[in-house]
C-alpha cells in the first residue's frame, strides 16, 4: 500500500524505513515473484520436452522478426499477458536455454510490463476504479500497442549501447 | 482513503525530499556503476554485490548450470531475492524521506498538458506506481468527489493499467532480468513511463473522436 | 500485492497453490526435518544408534531392514517430516540403501504422526473416545503388515 | 468457482474429467521414462533437477558429508520446489473441477467399500488433501444426520492413518522420491489400501454395538 504519510508520533529512522521496505521486498519476492517464476520454468520445461517450443519458434518466427526477435519471444509476451512474474520467468528460462540473447531480453523488457498481467489488473484496476466497461477492450488494446511500439523503441535505443 | 487526504498532500516537501528523489534516480540509473572510488556506492548494481563461487570452476553460486524445471526456477528465484530486498528497501527509504511526494509536487502541473488530467491526480498517480489497488481506489474516490470527469477517469485508468504498480513490479519481478539487460536498468523503466503516457493520450484522442461523433449525431445509439 | 484467495484464472490457481506449498515447506516440513537430522546426529554421536541397530536388528530383519530403521519409524510416529528426515539422513550416511527407504515409506506414511492426527482427525471428527485407542493400534499393525508385504514387491 | 449454468456445467465437467485424468497421470510417475512428448506429463520431470555447481559434482547445492541441523535445513530447502509444484498442480486440478468429478466417481462405491453413504463423497475427496477440513466436515455430516455415529467411527478411522494421503505424500514423502526403486505411485497405493484395511477392520471388528 502507498504509505506516503510519515507516522506522526514515532520518528522513523532511516533504518526502520529500510527494514520495512526490505521486509516488503521479501514478502513480494516469496509470495508473488517466486511462484510465478517457478510456474514459468515448469512451463518452459514442458514446452521443451514436448518439442512445442521449437514449433512456437518456427510459427512465430516471421512475426517476431519484425522486432528482430526469435519466434520463442512470443511465449514471453503471452506469459506476460497472464502475469508479469510469469513473463519474466519465461524470458529468464529462455535466456538460460540460449533461445534469447541479452539484447532480446532488453527489447522485451518494457513490453513485458506494459502489457503485463492485464488479465489480473483488468479487475483490480479498471474494475475497482469503475471505469466505463465499454472502453475496457480499447484500453487492453492500447496496452498491447504500447508494448509493441516500446519494443521498436528499445531496439532503436540498443543501437547506442 | 478519506477525501481530504486525496485532495492535498499533508506532508511538506523539503529539500530533503528533492535530494531523496534525485538519489533514487541516480541510484537506479546505473550511471555510477563503473565509476571509480567512493561514487560507486551510489549505484544499485554495485551495492547489490555478487555471490561467491563454490569450487574453482563453479560460476553461478548455488544454482550451478544445467538445472531444469521447478528446481532450477526455485534456485533462480532465490538468487533474485537480495536484489528485490535491496531495491524495495531503498525505495521505502526514498518514500519515507518524501522523495515520492517531491516527484508528485513536480509532476502535478505537468499532468494537464501531458495526460489531460488535473494536477490533483498526482498523489493517486504516485500511488498507482506502487500498488494497483491503491491507485485504482484513489481514482474511484477522485471521480466520486467530482475532482475528475468520467472521460478523465478512463484516460487516467489507461495510464495506470499499462505496466501497473510500475515501481514495485519492475524492481521485484523485473529484477530477474536486470543481469541480462544490455542497457542500464533505468532505460527500460523510462521507456515504460513514456509509453504509459503515450497510451493515455491514445485513449484521450479516441474519446475526443467518439465525443465528436456523438455530438454531431446525437441520435446515434 | 493484495493477497487474493479466489483464483480468477488457471495461472492464479497455480500461484496460490504454489504459495501455499512454500508456506507448508517452510513452516512445518523444514522444522521437522531439521529436528530429525539433529536427533539422528545425537544418536550417532552417543553411539546409541549402533546400540539400537543391534537391539532391534532381529525385529527389523523381518521387514528386510537394518536395526537402525526403527529410528525412522519412531521419529515418523512422532511426525511425518521427522520420519522422512531420519530416513534421508540415514540414507546419506549409508546406513539405509534405496531399497530400505522404499520398504519403509508405506509403513512410515501409515503410522506417521499418530499423536498429532489423533487430535486433529479422530477427536475433531467426533469419534467415540473408546474407539480411539483401538483405531491407533489397528493402524499401527496395518502399517507394519503393509511394510512387511511391501518388501516382497520392492 | 462462479456458479455455473447447466451449459457451463457440461463444459466444466469435461474440463474436470481432463484435469482429473491428467492429474492422476502426472502424479503417478508412470510417464517418467516415457518417450519424448509424453515425458512432460510427469511430476518428477516437471520438477526437473538442480544445476551442477562444479562440473563433476552431484547436482544441487547440498553437497555431501553434511550433518545435523545444517544439513537438515539445506535438505529441507531442496524439498521446496517439489512441494510448490505439487500444491500448485493440485490447486489447478481443483480449479478446473477435477475434484468435483472425482467426488462424483467415488460417491456410488462408498457404501460397499466403507459402509458409509454416498453423501460423504465430497468429504472423502477433501480428506485426500486436508485432514482438518475433512474432520470438520465429517462432524458436520453427523450433526446434519447424513451419517450416524457408527458410520462416523469408520469414516474417521479411514482418515486417520497417515492423515491426508495426497498432500502428505506429495509434500513430505517427496523428499524420498529420488531414492525410490519403484514408481512413486506404488507406495501411495499401498498407503491408501492400508487406510481402507484399517477402516474395514474397525467397521466389522469393533463397531458391533454402536447403534
Amino acid at each position: 500500500m502507498a504509505k506516503s504519510e510519515v507516522a506522526a508520533g514515532s520518528r522513523r529512522t532511516l533504518m526502520d524505513m529500510f527494514v520495512e521496505g526490505a521486509r516488503r521486498g521479501w514478502n513480494i519476492a516469496t509470495t508473488n515473484m517466486m511462484p510465478n517464476v517457478i510456474m514459468a520454468f515448469v512451463l518452459i520445461q514442458a514446452l521443451k520436452v514436448t518439442g512445442l517450443l521449437d514449433i512456437i519458434g518456427k510459427v512465430f518466427g516471421p512475426v517476431m522478426a519484425l522486432w528482430g526477435l526469435p519466434g520463442e519471444a512470443a511465449a514471453v509476451l503471452v506469459a506476460s499477458f497472464m502475469s508479469m512474474g510469469g513473463g519474466v520467468g519465461v524470458a529468464a528460462s529462455l535466456y538460460t536455454a540460449k533461445k534469447l540473447s541479452g539484447a532480446d531480453i532488453t527489447v522485451l523488457m518494457p513490453a513485458i510490463f506494459l502489457m503485463g498481467a492485464l488479465v489480473q489488473y483488468m479487475g483490480r484496476c479498471l474494475g475497482t476504479a469503475e471505469v466505463d466497461s465499454r472502453y475496457w477492450s480499447h484500453i487492453i488494446a492500447i496496452c498491447v500497442i504500447n508494448a509493441l511500439l516500446a519494443m521498436w523503441v528499445m531496439r532503436a535505443i540498443l543501437i547506442f549501447f | 482513503m478519506n477525501k481530504e487526504h486525496l485532495l492535498q498532500t499533508d506532508e511538506k516537501v523539503t529539500w530533503v525530499s528533492y535530494a531523496a528523489l534525485l538519489f533514487a534516480i541516480v541510484f537506479f540509473s546505473g550511471i555510477f556503476s563503473t565509476a571509480k572510488g567512493w561514487l560507486q556506492v551510489l549505484d544499485f548494481t554495485v551495492l547489490q554485490g555478487s555471490f561467491g563461487t563454490i569450487g574453482e570452476g563453479g560460476k553461478e553460486v548455488f544454482r550451478g548450470s544445467g538445472g531444469t524445471g521447478a528446481r532450477d526456477g526455485f534456485l533462480f528465484a532465490l538468487t533474485l531475492m537480495p536484489s528485490v530486498i535491496l531495491a524495495l528497501g531503498v525505495i521505502s527509504v526514498v518514500e519515507g524521506l518524501g522523495g515520492l511526494a517531491a516527484a508528485q509536487k513536480l509532476m502535478s502541473p505537468l499532468l494537464k498538458p501531458l495526460i489531460g488530467i488535473p494536477g490533483i491526480c498526482g498523489l493517486a498517480l504516485i500511488a498507482s506506481l506502487q500498488s494497483t489497488d491503491a491507485g485504482a481506489g484513489m481514482t474511484k474516490t477522485l471521480y466520486e468527489s467530482g475532482a475528475i470527469t468520467d472521460d478523465e477517469r478512463t484516460v487516467f485508468a489507461t495510464f495506470q493499467i499499462s505496466a501497473d504498480a510500475t515501481i514495485t513490479n519492475y524492481f521485484s519481478s523485473g529484477a530477474a532480468l536486470f543481469a541480462f539487460l544490455g542497457t542500464p536498468i533505468i532505460v527500460p523503466f523510462v521507456v515504460i513511463l513514456v509509453f504509459k503516457i503515450v497510451g493515455a493520450n491514445l485513449m484521450r484522442l479516441y474519446l475526443k473522436k467518439v465525443g465528436q461523433k456523438t455530438k454531431n449525431s446525437p441520435a446515434a445509439a | 500485492m493484495a493477497q487474493e484467495q479466489q483464483p480468477r484464472t488457471v495461472i492464479d490457481a497455480f500461484v496460490i497453490g504454489a504459495r501455499r506449498g512454500l508456506n507448508v515447506a517452510l513452516n512445518n516440513i523444514a522444522p521437522n526435518v531439521v529436528m530429525a537430522f539433529v536427533i539422528i546426529q545425537f544418536l550417532q554421536l552417543t553411539g546409541l544408534l549402533g546400540l539400537i541397530g543391534k537391539v532391534f536388528g532381529p525385529v527389523m530383519r523381518i521387514f528386510g531392514l537394518p536395526g537402525e530403521a526403527v529410528t525412522v519409524l519412531v521419529s515418523g510416529w512422532l511426525s511425518l517430516g521427522g520420519g522422512v528426515g531420519a530416513a534421508a539422513s540415514l540414507y546419506s550416511n549409508g546406513t539405509l540403501d534405496a531399497r530400505h527407504v522404499t520398504i519403509l515409506l508405506p509403513g512410515l506414511m501409515l503410522i506417521g504422526a499418530q499423536l498429532q492426527y489423533m487430535g486433529r482427525i479422530l477427536i475433531t471428527a467426533g469419534m467415540e473416545s473408546r474407539q480411539i485407542l483401538p483405531t491407533m493400534l489397528v493402524s499401527l499393525i496395518v502399517g507394519l503388515v503393509a511394510m512387511f508385504l511391501f518388501q516382497f514387491i520392492v | 468457482m462462479p456458479q455455473p449454468t447447466s451449459q457451463d456445467e457440461k463444459k466444466f465437467e469435461i474440463w474436470g474429467v481432463v484435469a482429473l485424468i491428467l492429474g492422476v497421470v502426472v502424479f503417478s510417475g508412470l510417464l517418467t521414462k516415457a518417450p519424448g512428448f509424453w515425458r512432460a506429463f510427469d511430476f518428477t520431470n516437471l520438477v526437473g533437477d538442480f544445476g551442477k555447481i562444479v562440473k563433476d559434482a552431484a547436482p544441487g547445492f547440498r553437497g555431501s558429508g553434511g550433518t545435523a541441523a545444517r544439513d537438515g535445513f539445506v535438505f529441507a530447502l531442496t524439498l521446496i520446489p517439489g512441494v510448490m509444484l505439487a500444491l500448485g498442480l493440485v490447486n489447478v486440478i481443483d480449479y478446473l473441477g477435477g475434484l468435483k468429478v472425482a467426488e462424483k466417481l467415488i460417491t456410488p462405491i462408498l457404501r460397499p467399500i466403507l459402509g458409509i453413504p454416498g453423501s460423504a463423497g465430497l468429504t472423502l475427496i477433501a480428506a485426500l488433501q486436508s485432514s482438518d477440513a475433512a474432520a470438520a466436515m465429517t462432524r458436520q455430516l453427523r450433526d446434519d444426520g447424513f451419517i450416524n455415529q457408527k458410520e462416523l467411527n469408520v469414516f474417521a478411522s479411514w482418515q486417520f492413518p497417515g492423515g491426508p494421503p495426497i498432500s502428505n505424500y506429495y509434500t513430505i514423502a517427496v523428499a524420498l522420491f529420488p531414492y525410490l526403486t519403484v514408481p512413486i505411485i506404488l507406495p501411495l497405493i499401498v498407503m491408501v489400501i492400508g487406510k481402507f484395511a484399517v477402516a474395514n477392520v474397525m467397521r466389522f471388528a469393533f463397531n458391533r454395538n454402536t447403534k
